[in-house]
This record gives C-alpha cells, structure tokens and sequence, in this order.
C-alpha cells in the first residue's frame, strides 16, 4: 500500500511512501505502526483522521495491497 | 459547476463569468485573502496551502451538490489555491449566482463554511519573524 | 467608503482593490445583474433605472456609517448605475470587506437590503414586447 | 419652488419645474394643487413620499420661495 501524509504529519513522515502491511493488518495497526517509528506522531492521534482510496475512513479498515491510505491532520482551508 | 484546486492566481472575473446566465439577478463573489496579521496580531508574510487534492475536489463538488439540491437555480463555483501566496493574494473563491440575491448569498455563505469544515485542505502560517505554523480551522466557521 | 450613483458600466474589480487593505482576510461582492426575465415570466429587453442622486448618494454613505458604527472593520463600497442596461450588465455593485468573512458576509447583505428599501432609485423593467412597467421592490427584502 | 418628479410621476409632470407658492402653503398644499392640474396623479398619492431640499418630510411641512421639493415614488433600486 502507499502512503501519503499532509501539512504536519508530511513535516514527520515525509509526504508519500510505500508501506508493507501484514495480512489483516488496519488503517489503526497500521498507525500504531508508524507511532513506534516516529514517536512524535503520538500528540498528532486524536486530530488526525485517515482515508482510504481518497474516502474518510475508521482506523478499523482493513488495508489491503495496492490501497492508498492517507492521514489527514484537522483542515486549515479558505 | 466549477471545483476546481489551482496553482496559479486565481481569475474571480473568469469564474465569474462562467457562472453567470442570463436567468441569473445576483451574483455573490467571497475571496479569502491573505492578510497581513494573524488572529494573535503576529505579522505574516505570507501562507502557504496543501491539499489532498483529489478529496478536496471531491469534497467541494459535494458541497455543490447539496447546495444543488436546496437551491437547485444557484449557480456555484468553488476554488482553492494552493502553495505559497503573499498578502493581499486570493487563496479561495466561492462564487454563487441565482435568480434572486437570497439564494446568492445563502449559498456563497454555506459553501465556504462548509469549505472550511470539511475539505482536505491545510494552511501555513509564515510569520515575518521566520516562525511556520500549521493553523487549524475553528469549527465554529466564525473566523476566517 | 465609496458612495457612488455612475452613468456607466460598474468597474467591479476597481471597486474591490480600492477597498480591500492589507487587514483584510474576506471580501464579499455583490453585484444586481439585469436578467432575462421578470418575476411574472416575462421576456425583458432591459431596464432603465433612475435615480434622486444627491438623496442616494446621501442614503448610501448613511447605510456605509451603520455598517461603520456595529462593525468598525469593515470597508464597504456602494455603487449603483441609472440609464438604460442590457441583461448580464451590473445595475448594482456592494462590496465589503473585513479581516474575518462573517463581517464581510453580513456587511454586504445589509447595504444591499438596505439600499432597496431606501435609496430614491427607480427602474423600469422594458420588456420584449415593448411595454414598459415602473417596478417597485417589496419591502420584505427577499426579492432581487 | 422648484419640483422635481421621478418614475411614473416625472412621467406624468415632467422632470423639472417652477412652482410658485402661496405663504404658507406646505407641501400637501402643492401635492393637492399638482392633483388638481393633473387629475392621474390621485391613484399615486399613497405610494408618493416627499422630500424638501434633498431630506425626506412630511407633507405638513410649509414650503419657502428657493426649496427644491422632490416627489418620490416607491423605490424600486438594486
């Protein structure tokens, strides 16, 4: 799958990447995931929001092969 | 209906005149623009903006289509630069146009509240000083 | 505060530079455009508007210094054309801006509602069929 | 005195004129003249409003040699 992350969480994780995710693995695994890499993320939990194949999704969706997760920090726009 | 994110200055009179037909009595403009404080005073030098732009898209052509499905007379259009803008640049416009000025600003209104709300979009705030901030909107839609 | 009554077409975008300033986040444009039809159907050709211009220019700076006195920030243009327009031509333009949207938004949508309940303006719908009829706004507001 | 007439009563009066008064004569004092000279002015006196030198009055208000006195209908601008 491929991740692509926005404004703060691009300044941490860089803005686009190719993630390798076990076999049942979630949006939410795949989270907690990134946390233990990048302990900074920690503070950004509760205001950021995922989407999958560009639709808003819960962290308990599963990632499959080939999906584009993105993590979406609260919006600033207009 | 136009939903478009753009790189380039936005062309208000452009998307303007797209818009308006001859069925149309009103037309209501809203332009976000840079300013050169922040809420807290701070000097700005400028914004910068990201988006998800296929989410954004799709986010402003939803709002188009609730608007469709109350007003369906309004005429819409939503756009949103990103990138780097200096003070007095364009970073949104909503533009609404209808039969009668009610529906005009009703929608102009709820487009860019709603804008504000749900679309994938990000602001950097880059203060005179040096300093970068990534600003959150309000929920309220109060402030701009 | 621009207060104008003008002969010719309304340059909106000159209004708007001359108002927006560098404290301002959101402008909000209006503009009354000449439709194609009137509110009963029928075909129009164009509208003549005249106006008592000394009494509305005075009525439109008493407008601008209400919208000064409850919100101070805002910076509002009022220009209205008298003659004869053709459909799409902008018979009345309200331009406000202010460093927040909200100001900007209800700005805007007083002067104009204000405008068409007291300013000394008159139009005369002229339509296809070539009969000509004073038309007199409602007060309530919600008409273009 | 001068009048002055808009719309559909600038129609009927023309746009401009000179008007000579009686002392203390008001502004409905010339309302009701201009009726009598131009008997179609009758279905607009409800909808007509006055103005003296450029301000709005009522037609109580006495009218002096060198006033203008505007006579408006309902408004139709925007």
């Amino acid at each position: 799958m491929r991740l692509f992350a926005f404004a703060r969480l691009r300044e941490l994780l860089g803005e686009r990447r190719d993630v390798a995710v076990a076999d049942g693995a979630t949006v939410g695994d795949l989270w907690e995931a990134l946390v233990r890499e990048e302990p900074r993320l920690t503070e950004f939990a509760r205001g950021t929001r995922f989407a999958r194949n560009d639709r808003l999704c819960s962290a308990e969706v599963p990632v499959r092969d080939g999906d584009e997760i993105a993590l979406l920090p609260p919006f600033g726009g207009g | 209906m136009i939903c478009e994110i753009v790189r380039e200055a936005i062309d208000v009179r452009a998307i303007e005149a797209s818009v308006l037909a001859p069925s149309c009595g009103g037309i209501v403009s809203f332009c976000g623009v840079v300013r050169e404080r922040a809420d807290d005073g701070r000097e700005v030098e400028g914004l910068y903006y990201e988006a998800h732009e296929g989410m954004a898209r799709a986010s402003f052509m939803a709002i188009a289509e609730e608007v469709r499905a109350t007003m369906p007379e309004v005429r819409l259009a939503i756009v949103h630069r990103v990138g780097a803008l200096s003070i007095g640049e364009v970073a949104v416009a909503v533009v609404a146009a209808a039969p009668h000025r009610a529906e005009a600003f009703a929608a102009a209104r709820f487009a860019i509240d709603a804008l504000k709300e749900r679309s994938p979009i990000w602001k950097q705030e880059r203060y005179c000083d040096g300093e970068r901030v990534w600003v959150e909107n309000r929920c309220s839609g109060e402030r701009q």
